[in-house]
């Protein structure tokens, strides 16, 4: 093919992340434009392809239990680093990095962003030079947490020796300047503004990454990065333009990049209250399961709700080709993903005989439904954001119609998935009705993203009112069916319970109203050449394979 | 004079102590969390982990003096360690950002560059334009060009940045494509030719910024010089066969600065808080969106430190423009 | 000018005025502007008591400092019998009716966005409860009073010529029916022709209202004019004090005397012929007096006492007070004797 | 009268003004501050000009050198011949020659007419180096020459003093230094002591004396003070409503005033000896509104002798012989030609 | 007026007739309709009144003309142009919507209507608040030397707060209370004019205390005193009025500054609830798209723009009007 050559010989790159890359080491801090920005030096053993497939990184092959490199009862994962792999300073990458890696992380005092990685791991051992071994504390059906998937690379343990536990904020050098097996190394990391990357003159494939130099810039708006790339042509690559489609559309005609977009899992979805948010409550019960909620705590409510959304309508206006209306909570893989279309098609007058006949009607003819005194007046609120205020008032316009009153609140994305316990804007204290944020889970498992939904997660005044399921649903069933899953090996089995779990949290419940399986689009040069847009690991997973087309 | 400063300085102490104290409390109370640009799939327990690797656990009354500490003292130690290589500082925990997990001054040494390229030179340079435009306006009071002057001066004002800049972009960006839209904070001036590129990408924030002063300080001049074109001294020094330009451009220009250096003074420390929005616009990445950044991301040590340091500035600004009024006022003195 | 009786309105003694400078890093108090230092006299019911001496001597100070415009540094004022001297602010309101004041720049005093009405109506406003057509009807009658058309009641103070304006002062100043009126140079910023308008005026009011007057003036012929005894002040001290006819034909203080000698004559035939006193070197600053007596560093006859001692204010003829070392007759002389 | 004041052979007048005419524009119409002004000035005279405030003395004396901010005054007519020129028909160049060179100007208000944030020095020197082409040092030496000359004692350490350090009538003295600073043939002092007191107006007219005695200069005096111009004048001038009403030697003046206003100018000062009045006389009445150009005669309203013609014609300056002259159809001798 | 002889101006002009001369009967006239006489000889300022007017009544009376509502969804006829660009294109235009409608099809018109009363609102009483603390602490300040030291102090300390984290505790402590007392979108409207009110009153105190040492030494504050009018009315009396036009400057740049506060809030994305437009907020939404939809940030934009400049000559006339001496009488 036309790209091959010697290393470095594309000259530069130019990249633009319009959130800033803060840090450079991914244990530090879970932001995805860090890890990303990470991603171009430090690597994992083992990571996923643009289809969700595990691909051998630093390893021959992927540990499975097929090929013995996963122990029978599922307790141990054994890793083999390929031979002659050099840190970018030239030393080779042994066994002992990887142990360290998970020392480091696994520090009590270090404030690991990564840590959930390494849920359940009792210890990490040193085989031989190239053979690491994870040995678990139970049977776990999925061990590809540590090592695999961009938000576990490795680090070298000679550059972070000094800087475990307290200390590892101390390190700013080997924060910002990570030494790694990746194809780039940086030569210069300014904190939320620009980092200077060059070629890995110890990496692996000699004729890899074509490009000598990069520049990734951070900061900005999602806008001005996609005019970078689309219109002025100023940067090569620019991340997830979080853009309305006609936006997007529009920069696109400036003929000089392309957007690109690729699915994953991450959902758009409104929650629903299960409990009762109003402020006349005591605090420490507002909000709490003492109280279930006035009227979403109807099934029937809830389904009405969810009825009278048009999610086409929604992607046209607010993603285009980046998004695609679900019912799921889990849309991907393909394997987990219910089949399950019901809520598709907008039904309002089905929503409003819904209501009738749950006995919600207009009793003292103000408009809006009521029953037993209580009036259908919903709190919608939402992170501040141009398309989720454009859905915000789509979907208030089409509650209004059912005969409910809709207010609206957005508050700033630092203070809504800020987890302060003291302040009652936060999406966990949800002192609202309903809202609506976008999730997902890493890798390809949804296991622990669906043990979100289980009892002992709401979160509470007692537990500081953390924990992820923000809806205070409680099944007693679904706990059971979370308990099955985590002690199943057999995929096929397992694939049946997630899409059962699924299933009962959305189109069973209504708890959870899905509404856009959302893309990501980013946009790249029209010649930029190599890029594989991947949900499932770092947009920048094979920056090696980048090079210029020339005309 | 000098006794003036010096009590005026000391008096600063305390109040400076006292601002940093409420701006403490104020970012205390402030809703938002370190975590909130966390990804949501990290599960709470980790979240939490983190938070206190932060530091966060401690009460306010133990983080407050801490901070004034490695403000006061420990900052003070590395810097003079880095200078003359002494070792006062001896591994002190300096102040850390929460986001970068690195000192906070040198990010800031490392932003000063960019915010006195662009914030720095709009300052100077819609101040002198604003000069001219403003004697001119005083001295052809009522003509066309004042009325004119005011027109576009109330409109320069009007008009928020982020539209300005924005429109700026897309004409000499977008359609044209003569500027870049994207500032480069890592650009070295070392030639003609990089000197030429670093001018490019100044153009238009600077263009920006230097509308909103140019309203401002053109009014001021404006009535300083009106002011002062009315004054019997005038008349004397035409009376004594001096020409106009020296009229206007000696005797009162001399005496309508007094006031307007002392406005122009009180802008400064607006020039090291940098310009969070039109920085924004621009990608400069100077001190003005490390603040928006470190709001946006609670980042408490962060935020608390430059905004004390623009509290230190202005309060030095205030000061600063007393004691100039006094220097260039000879009528005045402060003992 | 009329009757004159014999009772004292207003007794001023050892009145001092010191205005703090202030400096150093503590701003400790340093020194002081003696702008009035130790002054005493009387003035008479229904009489003019005259005060006069150069530009920054302390007249007008020692005039505030009377009315208790200012929070004074020590002495006595008795007004009508009450000590005001140290009494509070607010307690000196009730007080305020009986004294009041008319100034210099009869510009400055009044302020430009209230009407003539306004203005005058104010100290009404203030300290009577009448009704708005009584205000109303009792402007008329000050305006009358003072000679100022009520047509003009609506305008604003810029409307008028300056004598209109000084007018528009002693209306105010007449509006409560005062005693005692300390005129602070109310002619001093006027044309010629207006001043005597106003110095006329002032006195038929005096003579109608039997008022009482401290003539504060830097101008001596007009102070020949109207005023009964006439006190000289030179850098915050009284230097003389006699009735109007002995200071101007035999002034004592050498003072005094270059003084009337520099007022232009306006006659040729006399003034081309007339001997002048021409004073050499400039007043010194009160913050910083010379020691001895204050006049020592202009005086043209000056003597070595004069250079240490302070010459005391004593009264060499019955009426007539001065300090000054030339006519220092024993040291014992009674400085408590009335200073009438 | 000092003998030296009228020198013989010096009936060429230094500054010879005819038909002056100054209006000012304003919302509504014009003002006319000065009309029909005519008056010459010989070398070494003192010519004092008295009248009452807004009687146009001022303005006069600024429109000479074009003082006046144009707009909104406009001087409309007539001739101001001064060494061969007419100064209201020459280049701004040539003007701002005899402006402070050979023309010097001493404002009223002491207090306000320096600048307040040069030094007096540079404001000394400043002409010095503009019209005599010195340089830095020989202008400070002759800026120090002048301030003794005007009597400040320790000259050379308050060249570097401002304005401010100065009392008012040592700041008076400065602008004198100044009007003085390039030896001017003619010195024209608008009110110099009106803001002054009597004992330092006293100081500045001894000095006034004294310089133009040394300098042989010729001076306008104008004040509205008639005991300062009897002690120093030549000759007088008397203003009223924009026009000179009259106009004599001082003696003549004061001895046999014959416009009435000048009568009843005369009457309405206190005397500091003789004869104390019980009242004191005043002008009735208003000064004019000085609005379009004059018809009639300004003082008729408040005039005790006037006549009806005075309401329907403007009179003319009568020459009563002897260099007096007065507008006014009543004065004794007064002959329509 | 200058520095001249105080007897040397032009009063003389205008002292018509001789005082002495027989009262007529002159009824005297309401001093406003001076005031408003004087006004009206500044033509900049009448020009602006009327535009301020119309703008006003443009969106008070206009909802009631126009009776869309601005946050009614029309999604069939979204992003429709301006009717005017039906002159020279056959673009989507319709009659329903003269401005054209959003990229969710609600009335552009109707839109700046309602953004329009409440970015007036916002910045008229964010500049009242801030006037009012700024002209209370700036007299306080120059009147009492005892507290100048300390309110100028106060001063420095509010320069220097940021005011972000200020808007975010104040919506934390009070946007519930407020909400319940007053209601959802009443309560961040007093949040954001409090928060925008008290972080920009600090130049109008600045400068009025400036103004008010130096009004306090004048005579006829002393002449105030000598009457025994008390601080309290000196204040209001003599010394309030006398800072007016100061104030007035402060106060038109104020309101500009307050709208375009509230409008960098909304680019902050702090503010009103989504559904809730202000010029400000219509403006930055509509950047993104602003070269293919010029006309939804040129007509805010406008809005503003020309706001504050009428506001801006306003207040220029209304300072010469309220000004005897240039009024004249
Ligand atoms: N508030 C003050 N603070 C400090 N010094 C003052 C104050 N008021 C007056 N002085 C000083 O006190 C002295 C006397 O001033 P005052 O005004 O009484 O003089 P005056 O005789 O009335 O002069 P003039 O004739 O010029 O009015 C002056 O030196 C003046 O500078
Ligand atoms: N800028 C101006 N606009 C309009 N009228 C003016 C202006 N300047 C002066 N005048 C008028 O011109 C007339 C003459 O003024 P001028 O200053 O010459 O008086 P003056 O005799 O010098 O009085 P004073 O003794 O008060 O100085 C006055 O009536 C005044 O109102
Ligand atoms: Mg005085
Ligand atoms: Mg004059
Ligand atoms: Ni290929």
């Amino acid at each position: 093919a036309a790209h091959e050559g010697e290393r470095g010989r594309d000259g530069a790159l130019g990249i633009i992340y319009w959130q800033a890359p803060s840090i450079m080491n991914a244990y530090l801090s879970g932001g995805t434009k860090d890890i990303e920005a990470a991603s171009l030096v430090t690597e994992p053993l083992g990571r996923y392809d643009e289809t969700g497939a595990p691909v051998a990184w630093l390893v021959d092959e992927i540990p499975t239990v097929a090929n013995g490199g996963v122990a029978e009862d599922l307790t141990s994962i054994t890793w083999k680093l390929s031979e002659g792999l050099l840190w970018s300073d030239g030393t080779p990458v042994t066994s002992a990095d990887v142990k360290f890696t998970a020392d480091y992380c696994m520090d009590p005092e270090g404030g690991c962003a990564q840590l959930a990685k390494f849920e359940g791991v009792e210890s990490v051992e040193v085989i031989d030079d190239l053979t690491v071994k994870v040995n678990f504390a139970a049977p776990t059906p999925n061990p590809y947490g540590p090592f695999m998937g961009n938000q576990s690379p490795i680090i070298q343990a000679a550059q972070f020796a000094e800087c475990t536990g307290t200390r590892a904020p101390e390190c700013t050098d080997a924060n910002f300047m990570p030494i790694g097996t990746g194809p780039f190394v940086v030569t210069d990391f300014r904190t939320n503004d620009v980092i200077q990357l060059e070629a890995n003159s110890n990496y692996r494939d000699p004729m890899k990454p074509a490009f000598q130099t990069v520049t990734f810039k951070g900061g900005g708006d999602a806008e001005a990065a996609g005019r970078a790339v689309l219109q002025t042509g100023e940067f090569d690559y620019a991340w997830n333009l979080q853009l309305a489609p006609d936006v997007i559309a529009a920069m696109a005609d400036g003929g000089v990049g392309t957007p690109v977009s690729a699915f994953g899992t991450l959902v758009e979805r409104i929650e629903m209250n299960m409990t009762d948010p109003s402020s006349d409550l005591p605090e420490g019960e507002r909000a709490t399961a003492a109280h279930p909620h006035p009227f979403l705590s109807d099934e029937k409510v809830r389904r009405a709700l969810s009825m009278a959304i048009d999610r086409d309508l929604l992607v046209e206006v607010g993603y285009g080709d980046a998004g695609r209306a679900t019912c799921n909570l889990v849309p991907a893989p393909a394997m987990y993903a219910s089949d399950n279309t019901d809520c598709l098609v907008q039904d309002i007058d089905g929503a409003k005989a819904l209501l009738d006949e749950a006995g919600w009607t207009d009793t003292d003819g103000n408009g809006i439904r009521d029953k037993d005194g209580v009036e259908m007046n919903i709190l919608f609120q939402s992170s501040t954001n141009a398309v989720r205020q454009d859905f915000q008032a789509l979907i208030k316009d089409w509650w209004e119609q059912i005969g409910t009153s809709v207010e609206l609140r957005n508050i700033d994305g630092s203070v809504f998935f800020g987890g302060d316990p003291g302040s009652p804007d936060t999406f966990q204290k949800f002192y609202a009705d309903v809202e609506m944020y976008a999730n997902n889970f890493d890798g390809t498992d949804p296991a622990s993203y669906l043990a979100s939904y289980t009892c002992e997660k709401a979160p509470r005044p007692d537990s500081g009112w953390q924990g992820e399921n923000i809806n205070r649903y409680c099944d007693p069933a679904y706990d059971a069916l979370v308990a099955e899953l985590n002690g199943t090996a057999d995929l096929d089995e397992r694939s049946r319970i997630a899409k059962k779990l699924n299933d009962m949290v959305t189109k069973e419940s209504m708890t959870i109203v899905p509404l856009v399986d959302r893309g990501r689009v980013s946009a790249h040069a029209n010649t930029l050449g190599g890029v594989l847009l991947n949900t499932w690991d770092s947009e920048l997973w094979n920056a090696a394979d980048w090079y210029r087309i020339k005309e | 004079m000098l006794t003036y400063t010096f009590r005026r300085l000391l008096i600063s102490i305390p109040t400076l102590l006292f601002i940093a104290f409420v701006i403490f409390m104020l970012l205390e109370l402030a809703p938002g969390d370190p975590m909130a640009n966390m990804p949501l799939t990290i599960p709470p327990e980790v979240k939490e982990k983190m938070r206190l690797a932060l530091g966060l656990g401690e009460p306010w009354w133990i983080r407050f003096p801490l901070w004034l500490k490695q403000f006061f003292i420990v900052e003070p130690q590395y810097w003079f360690d880095s200078a003359f290589g002494t070792n006062f500082a001896d591994g002190a925990q300096r102040i850390i950002s929460f986001q970068s997990r690195s000192p906070v001054f040198d990010t800031i040494a490392q932003r000063m560059p960019q915010t006195l390229w662009v914030v720095g030179m709009s300052y100077v340079v819609g101040v002198l334009i604003a000069l001219p435009i403003g004697i001119i306006s005083a001295y052809r009071q009522y003509s066309v060009f004042d009325q004119v002057g005011t027109f576009v001066s109330m409109i320069g004002f009007s008009v928020p940045p982020f539209f300005s800049g924005v429109l700026l972009i897309v004409i000499f960006s977008v359609t044209l494509g003569w500027l870049p839209s994207i500032y480069d904070t890592t650009h070295v001036v070392n030639d003609w030719a990089s000197f030429k590129v670093q001018l490019m990408q100044m153009v238009m924030p600077v263009m920006v910024l230097a509308l909103q002063t140019t309203a401002q300080v053109s009014r001021y001049m404006r009535a300083s010089m009106l002011d002062n074109l009315g004054q019997d001294y005038v008349r004397t020094a035409r009376a004594k066969g001096m020409k106009e330009s020296v009229v206007v451009m000696r005797h009162v220009l001399r005496n309508s600065m007094i006031p307007v250096i002392t406005v122009i003074a009180l802008g400064i420390p607006a020039i090291f808080g940098g310009a969070i929005i039109t920085e924004q616009i621009f990608k400069v990445n100077g001190l003005g969106q490390l603040l928006i950044i470190a709001l946006q991301g609670n980042d408490i040590p962060m935020v608390m430190t430059l905004t004390f340091l623009f509290a230190i500035l202005i309060v030095m600004f205030n000061l600063i423009a007393d004691v100039l009024y006094g220097v260039f006022d000879p009528r005045i003195r402060y003992d | 000018m009329l009757d004159q009786t014999n009772t004292a309105l207003v007794r001023v003694r050892d009145l001092q005025m010191h205005f703090p400078i202030y400096s150093g890093l503590l701003r400790r108090q340093t020194g002081a502007v003696k702008a009035v230092d130790s002054v005493s006299f009387d003035v008479m019911q229904g009489e003019t008591l005259g005060l006069v001496g150069e530009s920054g001597c302390g007249k007008s100070t020692c005039g505030r400092a009377i009315l208790r415009l200012y929070d004074i540094t020590g002495g006595e004022v008795t007004i009508d019998g009450t000590d005001i001297g140290q009494m509070s602010q607010s307690d000196l309101r009730t007080k305020r009716p009986t004294m009041q004041m008319v100034f210099q720049d009869p510009q400055a005093s009044l302020n430009p966005r209230m009407t003539v009405e306004a203005i005058i109506r104010e100290p009404l406003d203030e300290h009577t409860k009448l009704s708005a057509a009584e205000k109303e009807a009792k402007v008329g009658e000050l305006m009358d009073a003072v000679g100022l058309n009520r047509r003009f009641a609506k305008r604003y103070p810029h409307a008028f010529s300056g004598g209109q304006r000084q007018r528009i002062g002693i209306a105010r100043a007449l509006a409560l029916n005062p005693k005692f009126i300390v005129c602070d140079e109310p002619i001093a910023a006027l044309d010629v022709s207006i001043q005597a308008q106003v110095v006329n005026l002032l006195e038929d009011l005096q003579e109608k209202y039997g008022l009482t007057y401290l003539f504060i003036s830097h101008d001596l012929s007009m102070v020949r004019h109207i005023a009964t005894r006439i006190a000289v002040m030179y850098l915050g001290k009284i230097v003389e004090l006699a009735p109007r006819a002995e200071l101007y034909s035999d002034p004592l203080h050498p003072y005094t005397k270059a003084l009337l000698s520099a007022v232009p004559e306006p006659d040729p035939a006399i003034a081309q012929t007339r001997e002048r006193i021409v004073l050499q070197g400039d007043v010194p600053s009160p913050a910083n007096p010379p020691k001895g007596c204050n006049f020592c560093t202009r005086c043209p006859a000056v003597m070595p006492v004069c250079k240490d001692i302070e010459p005391t204010y004593q009264e060499v003829t019955p009426g007539r007070f001065v300090a000054c070392h030339l006519f220092e007759t024993t040291g014992t002389a009674e400085k408590t004797a009335g200073y009438i | 009268m000092p003998d030296g004041a009228l020198q013989p052979g010096s009936a060429d007048p230094v500054l010879d003004v005819r038909g002056l005419k100054t209006v000012f524009k304003v919302r509504g119409g014009e003002v006319h501050a000065v009309n029909n002004v005519s008056f010459d000035l010989r070398a070494g005279e003192l010519l004092g000009v008295v009248g009452e405030s807004g009687s146009g003395k001022s303005v006069t004396m600024m429109s000479l050198l074009g003082l006046l901010p144009s707009p909104p005054a406009d001087v409309r007519g007539g001739s101001v011949r001064f060494e061969g020129q007419d100064l209201l028909h020459i280049t701004p160049e040539q003007l701002r020659a005899v402006r402070g060179g050979r023309i010097g100007f001493v404002f009223q208000d002491p207090m306000t007419s320096l600048n307040p944030v040069f030094t007096v020095g540079y404001q000394i020197m400043e002409p010095l180096r503009a019209h005599m082409g010195l340089n830095k040092n020989a202008a400070r030496a002759r800026a120090q020459e002048l301030l003794e000359l005007v009597g400040i004692p320790g000259a050379a350490q308050r060249l570097d003093d401002y304005p401010h350090q100065f009392s008012g009538g040592m700041r008076q003295r400065v602008m004198i230094a100044i009007a003085l600073a390039c030896d001017p043939k003619v010195l024209i002092a608008d009110e110099p002591t009106t803001a002054l007191d009597v004992t330092i107006q006293a100081q500045i007219i001894e000095l006034m004396k004294e310089l133009r005695d040394k300098l042989g200069m010729a001076v306008i005096w104008i004040t509205h003070d008639l005991g300062v111009i009897a002690g120093i004048a030549d000759r007088v001038l008397v203003m009223y409503g924009g026009q000179v009403v009259e106009h004599a030697p001082v003696q003549e003046l004061f001895r046999n005033p014959q416009h009435p206003y000048t009568r009843a100018l005369l009457t309405t000062i206190p005397k500091i000896s003789g004869e104390r009045a019980r009242r004191l006389t005043v002008i009735q009445g208003q000064p004019p509104i000085l609005g379009d150009a004059p018809t009639a005669c300004p003082f008729r309203d408040r005039c005790d002798v006037a006549i009806a013609r005075c309401a329907t014609e403007n009179p003319p300056r009568y020459d009563l012989g002897g260099g007096h002259d007065a507008a006014c159809f009543v004065a004794k001798g007064a002959v329509d030609a | 007026m200058t520095n001249r002889a105080p007897h040397a101006d032009a009063d003389n002009l205008l002292v018509a007739g001789d005082p002495t001369a027989p009262v007529e009967a002159v009824k005297a006239r309401n001093q406003w309709l001076d005031v408003w006489d004087q006004f009206r000889t500044h033509k900049g300022a009448v020009a602006s009144l009327v535009f301020l007017i119309a703008i006003i009544l443009f969106t008070l009376a206009g909802p009631l003309v126009w009776r869309l509502d601005p946050a009614a969804l029309d999604i069939r006829n979204k992003d429709l142009r301006p009717i005017i660009n039906a002159l020279w294109g056959a673009e989507k235009v319709a009659w329903a919507h003269p401005f054209g409608t959003d990229n969710l099809g609600r009335d552009l018109m109707a839109q700046i209507m309602q953004g329009g009363r409440i970015s007036l609102a916002v910045g008229a009483a964010a500049m009242i608040l801030a006037i009012l603390i700024g002209t209370f602490v700036g007299v306080i300040a120059g009147y009492f030397n005892r507290l100048d030291g300390l309110l100028m102090r106060l001063t420095d300390l509010f320069l220097a707060l940021p005011l972000l984290p200020l808007l975010l505790v104040m919506m934390l402590l009070f946007r519930d209370p407020l909400r319940s007392a007053f209601g959802p979108e009443q309560g961040i409207f007093i949040l954001i004019v409090a928060g925008i009110g008290i972080t920009s009153w600090m130049h109008t105190a600045r400068i009025v205390r400036g103004d008010v040492l130096a009004l306090k030494e004048r005579e006829y504050v002393l002449a105030a005193r000598s009457i025994g009018t008390p601080s309290r009315r000196i204040i209001t009396r003599h010394l309030l009025p006398n800072v007016l036009s100061p104030i007035m400057v402060s106060a038109t740049l104020g309101l500009a500054t307050a709208i375009i506060t509230e409008s960098a809030l909304s680019f902050l994305g702090l503010g009103f609830p989504p559904d809730f437009p202000t010029w400000g907020k219509i403006l930055a939404d509509s950047v993104p798209r602003m070269t293919a939809f010029p006309e939804r940030v040129v007509l805010p934009g406008l809005a503003i723009s020309l706001t504050v400049l009428a506001v801006n000559y306003i207040g220029d006339g209304l300072r010469d009007a309220l000004d005897p001496r240039i009024r004249g009488l």
